[in-house]
């Protein structure tokens, strides 16, 4: 195990970690949603690194095209709306 | 063996820091976002057990469990979004 | 040759949480996705080097599906619907 | 007890869940066994027809969990359609996005194609190409295409319902020659399982599709349009 | 060779695609299907019966690189169950929906579900457990929406949310499993635990994530207005046999899988959890403005009742009281499943013919109803606990194992719930016999009742008198 | 397929099956529903015919069903369980006549006489149980089946009369259920056997068994309403009358009472009850239950109240008998069992006759009704005498029989109780028949709704009270001949108590 | 050889990289960043694949990564003109 690898690990999961809190903990739902498409991202090299093509595969596939769009979409609507949905179930 | 443990450590706090999510915020959007990002830190628990080093290769069966939980995800998340617009269209008339 | 790859993907690990920080500040909405463009463009470089180091070819296949999407997600990000449609 | 207080509660019983969990998870790797299943499927793996040991898994070994995956994205469709028609859409696309999505369609159905081929013998498969086609979908849609270029009616319907359909029809086929309920004879499994997986990417992408769409399709007859 | 395990599954499987495909004859495919599914399941009921546990590899590879299905008395009983439920809320739902616009999406959804009822109790794999139990979850969230109202989406999406994180939760504690055994097969992984953190933890994640799904009391919280608002065919279907099979694997678990480690203290809480849900969804029942509403808070009590038994089969040895307590719990189950069934059948018909089901308003259902009102009777029989009903059998025992063990408050618990049982079934019934009618605009065609009496009977006399069947049937390597 | 395996399982059918049958039936098809009704009721009392015959031939009736392994459904018929059935039988024959004239053009007849054979089934099936969870089953169903009967007129205050009925035989019953329940982890499978088959059971757990004891007589007690459980008695009686009818003289709290002497001899023992110091207790009871039903009942001016009062005290008869340690005592409780019922069922009859053809409900409108309805008046007469203990109506044989094993039991102060109680006895029954008889009738009754023909009222509703009142009578007059009901308590004692 | 000059392809690329980062995150107004992004990584990218073509180990392999590169540019120039697009839009609703 090489020490780069492991310094890549631990930028990697770093990495993986503060953009999830920084999704989870964000005042604004676009802008969840824009950073969870992202995490979505990072996910897909955590695959890869993981040996995991084929996940990997998947993850982009559907995380950049499918899901990012409809949580977009979704996003969008609830902004236009324009009222706090904290209300929301 | 590190490898494995480090990214299990990652796929947990990603679990927990959905689970805390899912259960502090009530807008739809964010539990499901909170949803998917627990569900994949179960995932990425699952690939990291299938790791066996640089030079082995992974054990494909967590591969596959991963990738039909992934479309399971993706059903349920389009599922609720559908729900959801469907409510917002109840709630305007 | 391959710690030499690694230090790049390292690097380059290194710019996209850099530019995370964009991506999270934003301040506008067109800025995080410029920092997504930018990020997508990285990660299929990350992707592409890590395909040689592990020696996983099927990691330029996620490039290339990453290249693809790349696009789709912008337009999705861009488009609104025709009671808002500016043009 | 207060919201304050309560919130300071779930978050210490998380935090500490979290190191539990760590630590046990631990415990499980160091512990358990070191190989699991990955010797048994590479052993398995010249017999199952294809060369991909995920797609191995995924179409062979624990066929029948993929049927299920197929049946639940069939769910999860039906209840979209269920809650009423789609919205409008959006606008026909200025010249930059359809330009773009001149080029981008046929590439992505490429490379759908692409992904199912090369599944066999390395990473990709059905899902992955049903999620290109998908995506090509979502891009006509963006640009303008009400339906996401899916069909009318009842071939949508057809479409949707192809991969389960698929799955039953060889596992039920094998069954009543007395193979068992997906047990693929040795020598054809390969095509058994390509036939499959070109089903269940045709029904993902057109599945997919339709949850992006978002409704239910116009009914009529196959080709009768009614929009 | 026909194998009557996988077409318990295909069976629904191919009903419902073609259903989704032929949407005009969403109803008669419907019918069809429920008649050759319960056929099918009989057989393999009655095959467990003659010739003991049947198990059938899937592809021929078998455990642990493939998955099986295994059908043992314990999954036949409530495969039994299911089924007939299953057949009479199809007979209902012919005559409900009709040709109206929901059928379309009704049929495929609910053979969709069946399917996965049947497959989740067919089930020997974790993982295969896991999309199972989604698959159940997406298509009964489906099904729960598809009255469309404010109500019934809202509580819907509550219902998909915590079924989500319920399944995600199970899904961390089987990645346990396999990363500390290395395989998913239960009959595999029973031999392997062995007591410790790592299978504590597995059970806790996994039983967390399903008694959510089973509605244990204080997950609960999602269960009454999604199963009080969706189409009372639906209601019925869920309250009878959704929670019933996250149950089952609640059961499974414990003492299928762990036995030898899950002890006492944990299985304390949960009959504690299950007091809390006798006492609290007996008590919401009788407050609850609504019949469906009602019945639901109901489906949480009696959810409570079935985890009232953790304790009493933790402590007790393994033996014929041991036995007696598991048939006991089983034939609880299965009443409670053919009651409340009745029950929601019985309140939608009454919905139907009066236009709402607030209780209060409902006056003279003896008079305009009868047979209606009659179902209601003897569904409310079973669920307070009273001869000659199953569920009074079950009873007897389950205060009998509470004694023994000298659990007094499991005693008193059970005797509290009941006496709550026969008060809110009685706010209804009581109303019956009154003589200012609500409006009903019905004329009752006599076949729309008779799929609810006949799970109403089964229930009182036919599980009352004929439960001893079921103690035979246990015998067939159910879980030791 | 035996007779003797079936005979007790058909007994309990014969009423059953017509009554869910009936439910089916269409309102307007009066023929078929009383051509039903008597059938089952005939056939049923053939049945029992059978019954009494085989069982002095020595003959064994039992019919079981497994349930569970170790719970088990048995009918079984002993003499004590004849004592009841027979009652039962007769009475419900007698009872549906009065029903069908009762009822006659009033709705939901269908319905009512459904329930009203499946009450009926419950009442055999108490009679028959052959152990104690067959006894808490049909005891059960006995609550559900006679809920609708007292609610059956779903005016508010039937409906609230039948709201408390059920709360309290509802927590009656799941007393009873706790304590019989108990009882079996501490004991095993509770099998009636004359004499009891506790005694066997190791010292350290008499305590339980007396806890025990008093959940069992909580939830019996309940339905035998005594005090402070009667509460729900008086308010049932909005009932129509043939239901109070049954549900004083027959079902319900003869189930109550039969079900406390099924403890005290035939599972405790009766012998081990008094070593446990439970008689006493019970005694005591009673007591307190005779005498305040019958102050209470002096103070009623409804008819129907003063009957319900009266029942309250009348049923702890059979208790007290019970509890006074002693062959006679017994059978003074056991001959009560049968006396009661037929006199009370006669006293009924005849309110409801009132009630139904003049429109008489109130103790003040009873002036001068023995002129215009003689034959009820005189039937009613007989049976209020009985109440008082007057020879030589069948209530003085009880009565006498209590007395003398007060004595024997050395519990002197029951002999007080017993006058005390005869003399409020007569106290609020006197009048009525002052009133009745040497009154003169007022210028037009309250309500007269049947006009007199040839006879006072319709025949149905005379002929019952007239039968139930002659046997009464027959019971005093011909109590010592063989065969007799005083004759088969003796039976019933002598084994009780070993001799 | 080879290695060396795929090497420093690679450096040179990941020079582009970083550069197009810290444009991102240091120019002043949004339109500047959307063009030094473009360019940058469009470059980057571009000497990148140029270095592991040279270590490709057959044709194919190369093929594809030159097809990303172009798929890269093409959709990264569409994507530059939408979101440009899109951010006057935001422009005009909130200033900067």
């Amino acid at each position: 195990m090489t020490p780069d690898l492991v310094l890549f690990d631990l930028l990697l999961i770093g990495a993986l970690l503060a953009l999830a809190s920084a999704c989870l903990f964000s005042a604004e739902l676009q802008r969840a949603v824009i950073l969870f498409i992202v995490f979505g991202l990072l996910l897909t090299l955590v695959w890869a690194r993981l040996q995991a093509p084929d996940v990997a595969l998947a993850e982009a596939a559907i995380g950049a095209g499918l899901s990012g769009a409809l949580l977009l979409a979704a996003a969008r609507r609830l902004a236009r709306r324009g009222g706090r949905p904290e209300d929301r179930p | 063996m590190i490898t494995a443990l480090l990214y299990t450590a990652a796929g947990l706090l990603l679990f927990c820091l959905g689970l805390w999510s899912f259960l502090m915020h009530r807008p739809l959007l964010r539990k499901l976002i909170a949803l998917n990002v627990m569900g994949s830190g179960v995932f990425l628990v699952f690939v990291a057990l299938a790791y066996r080093g640089p030079e082995g290769a992974p054990d494909p069966v967590p591969h596959a469990l991963v990738l039909t939980g992934i479309v399971v995800a993706v059903s349920a998340t389009a599922l609720a979004l559908a729900l959801g617009r469907r409510l917002e269209e109840a709630e305007r008339d | 040759m391959n710690g030499f790859l690694l230090v790049i993907a390292l690097v380059l690990l290194a710019t996209m949480a850099a530019s995370l920080i964009r991506g999270v500040h934003g301040p506008a909405a067109a800025d995080r996705m410029m920092a997504a463009q930018l990020l997508g463009t990285t990660g299929v470089g990350i992707l592409l080097v890590l395909a040689q180091v592990l020696t996983l070819p099927a990691l330029v296949d996620v490039a290339l599906v990453f290249a693809l999407l790349a696009a789709v997600a912008t337009a999705a990000f861009t488009r609104r619907p025709p009671d808002e449609e500016g043009d | 007890m207060t919201g304050a207080a309560l919130r300071a509660f779930v978050t210490i019983a998380i935090a500490l869940a979290a190191g539990v969990l760590w630590w046990v998870f631990s415990l499980a790797l160091l512990e358990g066994p070191g190989e699991r299943l990955a010797p048994l499927a590479a052993e398995a793996l010249p017999r199952s027809g294809v060369g991909n040991p995920v797609t191995a898994v995924l179409l062979n070994f624990r066929a029948y969990d993929t049927l299920l995956e197929l049946a639940v994205l069939l769910a999860a469709v039906l209840g979209i359609w269920a809650s009423g028609p789609p919205d409008r859409g959006f606008a026909p696309a200025e010249i930059v996005l359809a330009g773009l999505v001149d080029w981008l369609v046929p590439l992505l159905i490429l490379a759908a194609g692409y992904l199912l081929w090369v599944g066999g013998q390395a990473p990709g498969g059905a899902f992955q190409a049903g999620a290109m086609l998908a995506a090509a979908g979502v891009v006509l849609r963006l640009a303008g295409t009400p339906r996401a270029g899916l069909p009318r009616g009842d071939w949508q319907r057809v479409l949707v319902v192809a991969g389960v359909a698929a799955f039953l029809a060889v596992g039920l086929a094998l069954m009543a020659i007395g193979h068992g309920f997906l047990t693929y004879p040795p020598g054809h499994a390969k095509w058994l399982i390509l036939t499959i997986e070109t089903a269940a990417t045709l029904a993902i992408g057109a599945t997919l599709a339709a949850a992006y769409v978002g409704g239910s399709p116009p009914d009529g007859p196959p080709g009768e349009d009614r929009a | 060779m026909i194998d009557t395990l996988a077409l318990a599954i295909t069976l629904p499987l191919l009903g419902a695609l073609a259903a989704v495909a032929r949407p005009r004859a969403a109803r008669a495919i419907g019918l069809i299907t429920a008649l050759v599914t319960t056929a099918g399941v009989a057989a393999l009921v009655i095959e467990v019966a003659q010739f003991g546990l049947r198990r059938t590899d899937l592809g021929g590879w078998g455990a642990p690189l493939g998955i099986a299905l295994q059908a043992d008395g314990l999954a036949a009983a409530l495969l039994a169950m299911t089924n007939l439920v299953a057949l009479a809320v199809s007979l209902y739902a012919s005559d409900y929906f009709g040709d109206g616009p929901i059928r379309r999406h009704f049929w495929p959804l609910w053979l969709l579900l069946w399917a996965a009822l049947n497959g989740l109790f067919l089930a020997a794999d974790l993982f295969n457990i896991y999309v199972a139990l989604e698959l159940v979850g997406l298509a009964a969230v489906a099904l729960a929406a598809l009255t469309g109202t404010r109500e019934a989406l809202t509580a819907s999406l509550r219902y998909l949310l915590a079924s989500l994180l319920g399944a995600i939760t199970y899904l961390l504690g089987v990645a346990l499993l396999y990363a500390a055994h290395g395989t998913l097969d239960l009959g595999q992984l029973a031999n392997a635990i062995a007591e410790g953190p790592v299978a504590w933890t597995a059970l806790v994640l996994m039983t967390g994530g399903l008694s959510i799904k089973a509605a244990l009391w204080p997950m609960h919280f999602w269960l009454p207005p999604a199963h009080g608002n969706a189409p009372a065919p639906v209601s019925a279907a869920l309250s009878a046999l959704v929670v019933k099979a996250a149950f089952y694997l609640v059961l499974r678990l414990w003492f299928g899988l762990y036995d030898t480690a899950a002890t006492l203290a944990a299985a304390h809480f949960l009959g504690f959890l299950g007091a809390g849900a006798v006492l609290w969804g007996s008590w919401q029942a009788l407050r609850a403005e609504r019949l469906k509403r009602m019945a639901a808070y109901s489906t949480v009590a009696q959810m409570g009742y079935l985890f009232l038994f953790f304790p009493l089969l933790a402590a007790a040895e393994p033996g014929a009281a041991r036995e007696d307590l598991l048939a006991a719990l089983v034939l609880f189950a299965l009443s409670h499943g053919f009651a409340k069934a009745a029950l929601f059948l019985a309140a939608g018909h009454i919905q139907q013919c009066a236009g709402h089901d607030r209780i209060a308003e409902l006056s003279g259902t003896a008079q305009r109803l009868p047979a209606t009102t009659f179902v209601i009777a003897l569904a409310s029989v079973t669920l307070i606990g009273l001869p000659p009903s199953g569920a009074f059998t079950a009873k007897w025992l389950l205060l009998s194992g509470a004694i023994a063990a000298g659990q007094w408050w499991g005693v008193l618990v059970v005797l509290a719930g009941t006496l709550l049982a026969a008060a809110y079934s009685f706010r209804l019934l009581g109303r019956a016999f009154g003589f200012e009618p609500t409006p009903y605009r019905c004329i009752t065609a006599v076949h729309t009742e008779v799929p609810a009496l006949a799970l109403a009977l089964t229930a009182t006399l036919g599980l009352g008198l004929a439960g001893d069947a079921l103690w035979t049937l246990l015998q067939v390597g159910g879980p030791r | 397929m035996t007779l003797t395996a079936w005979l007790p399982a058909l007994i309990v059918l014969s009423s059953a099956i017509p009554g869910l049958v009936i439910f089916f039936l269409k309102e307007e098809q009066v023929a078929a529903r009383t051509l039903l009704n008597m059938a089952g009721a005939t056939v049923k009392l053939l049945l029992v015919g059978l019954l009494i015959l085989g069982i002095q031939d020595h003959q064994v009736f039992e019919s079981r069903l497994a349930l569970a392994p170790g719970l088990e459904l048995v009918l079984h018929a002993d003499a004590l369980s004849v004592l009841l059935v027979a009652l039962s039988s007769g009475l419900w024959f007698v009872t549906t006549i009065y029903a069908i004239g009762y009822l006659e053009g009033s709705p939901y007849r269908s319905r009512f006489f459904g329930f009203f054979s499946l009450c009926v089934s419950a009442t055999v099936g108490i009679a028959l149980a052959g152990n104690l969870i067959t006894f808490v089953i049909f005891y059960e169903i006995l609550t559900l089946t006679t809920y609708p009967l007292v609610a059956h007129r779903g005016t508010p205050q039937a409906t609230r009369g039948a709201r408390i009925y059920l709360a309290y035989t509802m927590i009656g019953g799941v007393l009873l259920l706790a304590g019989a329940v108990w009882l079996q982890v501490l004991a095993g499978p509770v099998d009636f056997i004359e004499r009891g088959m506790l005694a066997a059971l190791p010292v350290e757990r008499f305590g339980q068994l007396q806890a025990i004891f008093f959940l069992l007589i909580a939830g019996l007690g309940v339905k035998a309403a005594l005090v402070p459980l009667h509460g729900w008695l008086p308010q049932a009686m909005v009932a129509p009358a043939p239901v109070s009818a049954l549900l004083h003289a027959v079902a319900v709290v003869k189930a109550g009472a039969f079900g406390i002497v099924r403890i005290v001899y035939d599972v405790y023992g009766v012998e081990f009850a008094q070593a446990l110091g439970l008689l006493t207790i019970l005694a005591v009871l009673a007591s307190i239950t005779i005498v305040y039903g019958s102050v209470l009942a002096l103070l009623q001016d409804g008819i129907k109240k003063r009957l319900a009062y009266s029942t309250v005290s009348q049923v702890s008869y059979i208790a007290l008998g019970t509890a006074l340690f002693g062959p006679l005592g017994t059978i003074g409780g056991l001959v009560h069992l049968v006396h009661q019922g037929l006199m009370k069922i006669t006293l009924f009859f005849g309110a409801g006759n009132y009630a139904e053809t003049l429109g008489i409900h109130k103790v003040a409108d009873l002036d001068g009704v023995g002129r215009r309805m003689p034959w009820t008046t005189l039937a009613f007469t007989i049976g209020a005498l009985g109440m008082i203990g007057i020879p030589p109506v069948a209530g003085f044989i009880s009565k006498w029989y209590l007395g003398i094993g007060a004595l024997k039991a050395e519990m002197d102060w029951a002999i007080l109780i017993l006058a005390v109680s005869s003399l409020l006895n007569a106290a609020y029954f006197l009048p009525l028949l002052y009133r009745a008889w040497f009154r003169d009738p007022p210028a037009a009754w309250p309500k007269e709704s049947i006009p007199r023909g040839a006879l006072e009222t319709r025949a149905s509703l005379l002929v019952p009270p007239l039968i139930t009142a002659a046997l009464a009578l027959a019971l005093g007059l011909f109590a010592a001949a063989p065969f007799g009901v005083l004759e088969w308590c003796r039976l019933i004692a002598a084994r009780e108590y070993g001799l | 050889m080879v290695p060396w000059l795929a090497s420093a392809l690679l450096a040179v690329g990941c020079f582009f990289y970083l550069a197009g980062t810290v444009g991102l995150l240091r120019l002043p107004d949004r339109f500047s960043r959307l063009h030094a992004l473009t360019k940058a990584d469009n470059l980057g990218l571009g000497f990148l694949v140029l270095g592991l073509i040279l270590l490709a180990p057959d044709w194919l392999y190369a093929l594809k990564l030159a097809l990303i590169w172009l798929l890269v540019i093409v959709a990264g120039a569409s994507a530059a003109h939408l979101i440009a697009k899109r951010a006057v839009r935001e422009q005009e609703e909130t200033p900067q």
